[in-house]
């Protein structure tokens, strides 16, 4: 538990050292929503009907490109491999690092989002709906990703590759989250898509650190 | 409290050790020898349980994990000497009392330096935050990987020193240097390569 | 039987067990593709509703069912890999990838060349199209994560929990596509109804689908038996083996 | 001009012993394009409505993740320090960075679109269209990112900084060739447009190489 | 051949030399010396055009650029000894023959390693690929960043013989080492630090 916390309090304090690291992805996901009603069309109607789209796959790009910095300069200075000499279990440093991944990215998107909904002309049910789409999947990004970014570390390929190996495992949360906001903006009743994210989000909490810890091990001895 | 057993490892076609077996007790210490790309690295990432595509045998008895010191310098740099050593530490001992890590970084003459971030350090400072951590660690296992490189000769001299009482305490030291070595302590030598 | 599993396992037995077995699973993959696909091509009633372009099924469904169970066998692999560290399971992992890419790609293929008379369009986002498309996905991430590592022993053992976990994903993608689908739905057509087919064109699908699977093995031992030659290529055995051809 | 050619035989050859840098950011492009009909809707009307603004939003995305790519391993490694000592000019060895690199993204993307056209149900004047905006505006884009790209190098901040100094250069580039696209869906007439990005790469021709030089020569001493 | 006038330089605050002036001519060397952090790095950086945060005047009567080596290796991982080395003397001297390249590589004593890739060598041997430059150059002023860390000891033999032959033939050689220099040729000395 210590060693959790430890973890998480170290990876906050480097981040606000670098706070580009927190915005960074912020300002990419502001930028790439906002390039869709340059490439498709300004107007409302249009806009309001792709915008959980839009919103969403945004939402997992900018997870995508920080995937990469999950590991990487830890790897590169050489803490990745001291890490994992720690007196607590490994496992706790992953889930830490993952924790502090999530408090850094998803919960950001999260909150931005409205105010990006209501550029796209969501209506406010739909931006509940949102929100909380975006509170309970982003933790589940986060932990996909970390397996992703655990085996990818050391490879210098930058983000596609990790792009490529967890998009797929993607696809089920961004069929529920846009179908939850969807519901939420037809003013339907989304109990049910919820539940579901839910259930994503406690398989992922599972699998995944123990999948990524195994991955970062591997990575680590080539 | 190390014993090694028809270790062999043969990296890209080439065999770097072949049936090597050695054991290692209490207040000794290990220094691999070679010339550039005989395999040192690799034995000490294999003992360090770093690297694993290997046959034989690796069995340590200790209740602890080994202290790990590799080529990288292993500090973050956007973190301050002081932050960096304490979660190094922190890490593996549990908990470091502040005063220990200002002890520590201050024998490492980076007094001064405290609160400078790493990344804007010298090469040889940012080793050195690093080494420090030989002066904090209860480890009794070492793992050295040229710990010597970057470090100006004073500081060489008090890196030896330390691993001296350390192998006088009752240590176990692993240790490659191309350096010269003056350790009072006996030093057995493995030689690899031709 | 374990002692099988482990003599098995050994790559030099596998390479003399497969070598003995090659030259059968080799005829029977012939015959049974050569069988079926006259008769399925050639002799089985057209369709009633779609005709000849129907006997494009005798391609497509073989291929759309090998293309789910090899990533299930290839995750079998993996498990053996991950709990007993057997070199040739990280062989087979390795040499099942790409075979089973490509016959997702040809799932996908025929299905979209079949789609084109049927639908009157290439591609429609349908629930069963999709997650065979995301399957393929699956498959590329292992082969480029494969092709992304140099170290032999490092990239099975990660290529291994990719696969597992891609594993543990595929039935809640299935789930979730098809869930999706029936959400909004935009099309009408739809494969699930199967039209109750006579004999005459089920046996010559299910001798194509037993040909594939055939076909499937023969390729996937030859690839792992050429992979076994470069691993051990400096083993005795196989230089022995090698000056003796 | 041998410094040019050599730089290109160069990154060429580091490209073909490590083919998946060229690959993935394919893959990565058919990835996000598919995201879209499951995160908004799979009907043909939709698809073809948006097909050339998503299409070109995710060219434009995987070429950003590739600008990393660019300059990093030279970085880190210390050779594009030593192509500062070069004898002939550095914007020489700039210049076929930029030449390699959109021989690596760009080129196969223009050539991959029609197929990925087709999945959003783009009619074939379309598909034209659409392969010619990319094979007219995809230089622009190796052009400008290479301007980030110097800037970034070296201050381990992931793509994502680099999209952000970039994006804004491109969506001149964007509006221009969606709008071409879109014409030629309708079957109309698209020559102005392309001569407009004609220009755009006339200009970025003429600025970037310049700058980019002078942006990797800053990021080196520092 | 290198005039340096009223050199100072200030890092975070920190003075690391100032009105430094020197200067050197051909066949002279000069060896930077000075314990960690005290800015010996950020003055061969500075001499090289690779840092340019200082005030004074840095002026070389040179028909090309200098050789530098630096602390990083200068090699790419992907590609092989040959081809980083081909690549690397190319960019600097216009041309060289394959014959001279495999010469250069079996001078730094990586005779079997040519077509292996630079990132599947040992530490010190990816060091010696970039060093092999110092074979083909013909660079009169070289710019060396500790050249010898990572080196065993027969391979910084055969580099001190190599700069030897380079200063008594009229070049010019800046060095930085924490290590026991045996030069023939005379070496001046310029300290830094107090
Ligand atoms: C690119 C397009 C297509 C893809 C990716 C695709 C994929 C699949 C898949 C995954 C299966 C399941 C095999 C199984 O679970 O047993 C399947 C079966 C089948 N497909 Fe397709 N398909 C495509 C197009 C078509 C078209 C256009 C038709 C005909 C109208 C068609 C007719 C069938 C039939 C009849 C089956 C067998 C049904 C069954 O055994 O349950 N498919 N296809
Ligand atoms: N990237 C940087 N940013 C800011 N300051 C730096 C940076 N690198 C070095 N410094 C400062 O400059 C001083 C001199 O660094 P330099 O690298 O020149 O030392 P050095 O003499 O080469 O040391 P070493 O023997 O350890 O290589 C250091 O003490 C440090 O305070
Ligand atoms: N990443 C790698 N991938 C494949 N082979 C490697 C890798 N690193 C090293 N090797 C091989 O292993 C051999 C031993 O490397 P190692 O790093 O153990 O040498 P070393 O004795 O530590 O050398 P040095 O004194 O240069 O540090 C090298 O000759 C090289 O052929
Ligand atoms: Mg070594
Ligand atoms: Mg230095």
């Amino acid at each position: 538990m210590k060693t959790l916390l430890m973890t998480i309090s170290r990876d906050l304090k480097v981040a606000y050292r670098n706070p580009a690291d927190v915005i960074n992805p912020l300002v990419f996901f502001v930028i790439v929503i906002s390039l869709f009603p340059l490439g498709i069309s300004p107007s409302a109607d249009v806009l309001v009907g792709i915008a959980p789209g839009v919103i969403w796959v945004a939402a997992l790009l900018s997870c995508l490109l920080s995937f990469e910095l999950m590991f990487r300069s830890d790897y590169e200075d050489g803490s990745l491999e001291q890490m994992t000499f720690g007196s607590g279990p490994f496992i706790l440093v992953i889930m830490g690092k993952i924790v502090s991944h999530w408090i850094m990215t998803g919960l950001p998107l999260a909150l931005l989002s409205p105010l990006l909904g209501m550029m796209l002309f969501v209506p406010p049910p739909g931006l509940t709906a949102l929100m909380l789409s975006l509170l309970l999947a982003t933790p589940t990004l986060s932990l996909l990703g970390s397996v992703g970014a655990g085996l990818t570390v050391g490879l210098r390929k930058g983000g596609v590759l990790v792009a490529i190996l967890v998009l797929p495992l993607f696809v089920p949360v961004l069929i529920l989250a846009t179908a939850m906001v969807q519901t939420g903006i037809q003013g339907g009743d989304y109990t049910g898509h919820m539940l579901w994210l839910g259930a994503l989000l406690a398989i992922a909490t599972g699998i995944s650190p123990l999948a990524t810890s195994a991955a970062v091990r591997i990575s680590l001895s080539h | 409290m190390l014993n090694v057993r028809n270790l062999t490892c043969i990296r890209d076609e080439r065999v770097l050790f072949e049936n090597l077996s050695f054991s290692l007790g209490a207040g000794e210490a290990l220094r691999v020898e070679g010339s550039n790309g005989t395999g040192k690295t690799t034995l000490l990432r294999i003992l360090a349980g770093l690297y694993e595509d290997y046959e034989g045998e690796v069995d340590w008895a200790l209740d602890e994990f080994p202290l790990y010191v590799g080529h990288k310098p292993g500090v973050k740099d956007l973190l301050t000497a002081t932050e960096n050593l304490t979660w190094l530490s922190a890490l593996q001992e549990g908990q470091v009392a502040p005063d220990a890590v200002r002890a520590a970084l201050a024998q490492v003459n980076l007094r001064g330096f405290e609160d400078v971030s790493c990344g804007s350090m010298s090469e040889g400072q940012r080793k050195r935050v690093n080494l420090a951590r030989l002066y904090l660690t209860r480890a009794s296992a070492w793992i050295l990987d040229e710990p010597f490189s970057a470090i100006d000769v004073s500081g060489i001299a008090a890196l030896e020193e330390r691993m001296n009482d350390h192998v006088l305490a009752g240590g176990l030291l692993l240790l490659i240097t191309h350096q010269q070595l003056q350790l009072d302590c006996a030093v057995r030598s493995l030689r690899l390569g031709v | 039987m374990w002692n099988w599993f482990h003599k098995l396992g050994a790559p030099r037995s596998f390479f003399e067990i497969s070598g003995r077995l090659l030259p059968w699973t080799g005829v029977i993959a012939v015959l049974l593709l050569v069988t079926g696909a006259v008769w399925g091509l050639a002799f089985a009633p057209p369709d009633y509703q779609q005709g000849n372009s129907a006997r494009i099924m005798y391609v497509h469904v073989p291929a759309s069912i090998l293309a789910q169970s090899s990533y299930l066998m290839m995750a079998g692999a993996a498990v053996v890999f991950m709990v007993w560290r057997m070199k040739l399971a990280d062989i087979a992992i390795q040499c099942a990838a790409p075979i089973g890419a490509s016959i997702t790609f040809l799932a996908l293929v025929t299905g979209a060349i079949w789609g084109k008379p049927t639908w009157g369009t290439w591609w429609v986002w349908d629930a069963r199209l999709t997650s065979t498309l995301v399957q393929l996905f699956l498959f590329i991430g292992v082969i480029a994560l494969r092709s992304a590592m140099e170290n032999r022993e490092s990239a099975g053992r990660a290529v291994s929990v990719l696969v597992l976990v891609g594993v543990v994903n595929i039935p809640v993608i299935k789930y979730s596509v098809d869930w999706w689908f029936t959400l909004h739905q935009s099309s009408s057509f739809s494969m699930t109804e199967k039209p109750a087919m006579p004999f005459s064109m089920w046996m010559p699908l299910l001798i194509m689908v037993l040909g594939y699977y055939a076909f499937f093995f023969t390729v996937w031992m030859m690839r792992i038996r050429s992979e076994i030659l470069v691993r051990e290529s400096r083993t005795r055995w196989v230089q022995e083996w090698v000056a003796g051809r």
